[in-house]
């Protein structure tokens, strides 16, 4: 579970590189869920400033070599802003949700930490 | 996150969500009992702890305050959805002055080391 | 030598906002603890008191955190929001913590 | 200068009831400014839970009845994705700035500090 | 009994993170300390120690801080992520401050 | 904000920004220097000064430390650019253990009570 928002590089980064040292070593990640606001992560009209470490982009890369499901709570999603196509259409408004990622209650979170032998929270 | 061989844990029923946020200063802290209501809903084995200034969510806000965004309702509904134990650390009661009579959620109150004997009990952390 | 007003709104029991604030004021400043830090207005709230500085505390969070019927600290004065506008007025410069 | 986020609901609330209040004293106020997180705020699709205090709507109509001048730093806001026709166009992104607000940059919030008497910061 | 890992980032000059996740610490625990927590590794850093838990500093972190090449305490273990990894499947839970 | 009478305080152009932030948690201590810069560029008169978690700014990240968001090169123009002064509380680098002369900005390292004194000497706070 990863609830920095991107701009929390010291976190952002502690939660990818993690992962990818996971995946390394043979685990298998279950599921990436981004929760408080860490959501802001799939928000796709968020830019890092260039040459900043960009986690949104690298959660992409690193989910496209791994097949790793990378969903945002819909609840924190929709108080912050991220909709997808449907949750945008019930408000009205224009998707904002970034490619790569999907948008899904807690009980999908709830689901990884029961299949999974370790559950990991990243703040800050 | 699983390591390669995918064992026995599917048993994994007790968990513990640790509640430490103040009130007010953001969505955590309610978002963090939306996770506790999804357990339960899952018929999980949910324990929740209040630790430093997480126990000041268990203060209700007077009559008449603006209710701008009262989480209350949610935190009194759990025991109303089996949850299994409620407890407050001793310690942050009294740094924070808090009467454990006067809350909005009936609470065992216990120290540090009954506390993390607790914690060291649980299958999972959330 | 202007005065400073300054804002506090992290709890003291968990952060050191208010302890770094208070080292850096001067008689005639004045400190108004809001959110979460209204906690340090309450009666026994340990901390320093600096010689010259004027406490407050907005009572609407102390309503908020569900303790404006408790005893607050005898040198704590409750005011409102045209209350803390006064306050602003009466000091030349705003720090927030 | 506001600087938390809409769900920082303490903070953005003294924010609006203090900007009320030093209006109906007879202050002027010569601009609100949202920096850091508190650009978030002006983004159009966040939205609060029904029932839950929302800062967005509150200064939009603060601003309405008295004139007030609604600014998000541009670039905290691009970097949080909330960005206007003329950004959005320029990152070949759909618009997300919320009506009521404009973004302009750092420089206008000093020219606004410079021409008060008073400048006030509010946090979390 | 189940051993834990706790995640500290937070500095714990300015929070009270560390000394909260020390009082619930048993023997066989791991701390392990990253983000701006990492200044806790530090040769003479005031902390409690309980008994029988294990420290760990992430060398990244103490890196990105600049603070790569100071002595650090004789106590904490600097690791990499993949040390970080093996931490989390020695440990059966995972707590974040 | 403006009391009634638009008065002559025109003159206004001492100013102090103090960076408390430690840095990458955020944008925010990134975001603070803009805004010292922005100050810097209208020619006024600006002192900054960083104290508590803040002064871990003045380290400069080890060589090899992957470079995320590094905002040393904006900390490091400030001379440049005609800062009036920079300041640091000794005490907050005694407590980090912190060599005032080996940071990547030139520093007067000040007590609390000159830093007090420094503060209220200001015409605007940031």
């Amino acid at each position: 579970m990863v609830c920095c928002p991107p701009e929390a590089v010291a976190g952002a980064r502690a939660a990818l590189e993690f992962s990818a040292a996971a995946l390394a070593a043979g685990c298998r990640i279950e599921r990436v869920f981004f929760y408080h606001q860490g959501v802001y992560t799939g928000l796709e009209t968020a830019r890092a400033p260039s040459g900043e470490f960009d986690p949104s982009q690298r959660w992409r890369r690193l989910a496209t070599e791994h097949g790793l499901d990378l969903v945002l709570c819909v609840g924190a999603a929709q108080r912050r802003g991220v909709l997808d196509q449907a949750l945008a259409e019930e408000h009205g408004q224009a998707p904002t949700l970034a490619a790569g990622f999907r948008i899904a209650g807690l009980g999908s979170w709830l689901d990884a930490v029961l299949a999974a032998d370790r559950v990991i929270r990243f703040e800050g | 996150m699983s390591a390669v061989d995918p064992s026995a844990n599917r048993a994994a029923r007790r968990v513990m969500v640790v509640l430490r946020d103040p009130p007010h200063g953001g969505a955590r802290a309610r978002e963090r009992i939306d996770l506790v209501l999804m357990a339960l809903a899952l018929e999980l084995e949910v324990s929740i702890v209040f630790l430093g200034a997480g126990v000041l969510q268990l203060l209700r806000p007077d009559a008449g305050a603006d209710s701008v965004h009262d989480h209350g309702a949610a935190l009194g509904s759990l025991p109303l959805y089996g949850i299994h134990g409620v407890y407050a650390e001793a310690e942050a009661l009294r740094r924070y002055r808090i009467d454990p009579d006067a809350l909005r959620l009936p609470v065992t109150v216990l120290g540090a080391a009954e506390l993390g004997a607790l914690i060291h009990r649980q299958d999972r952390l959330l | 030598m202007n005065r400073v007003l300054n804002l506090v709104h992290r709890d003291p029991l968990a952060s050191d906002d208010l302890t770094t604030c208070l080292r850096l004021c001067a008689p005639g400043d004045a400190v108004l603890l809001r959110g979460a830090a209204v906690t340090a207005a309450l009666e026994g709230a340990d901390c320093d008191r600096p010689e010259g500085v004027r406490w407050y505390v907005l009572a609407d969070d102390l309503a908020l955190y569900g303790l404006g019927l408790r005893a607050l600290r005898a040198d704590v004065a409750p005011i409102d929001y045209p209350g803390f506008v006064q306050r602003v007025l009466e000091c030349e410069l705003c720090q927030s913590w």
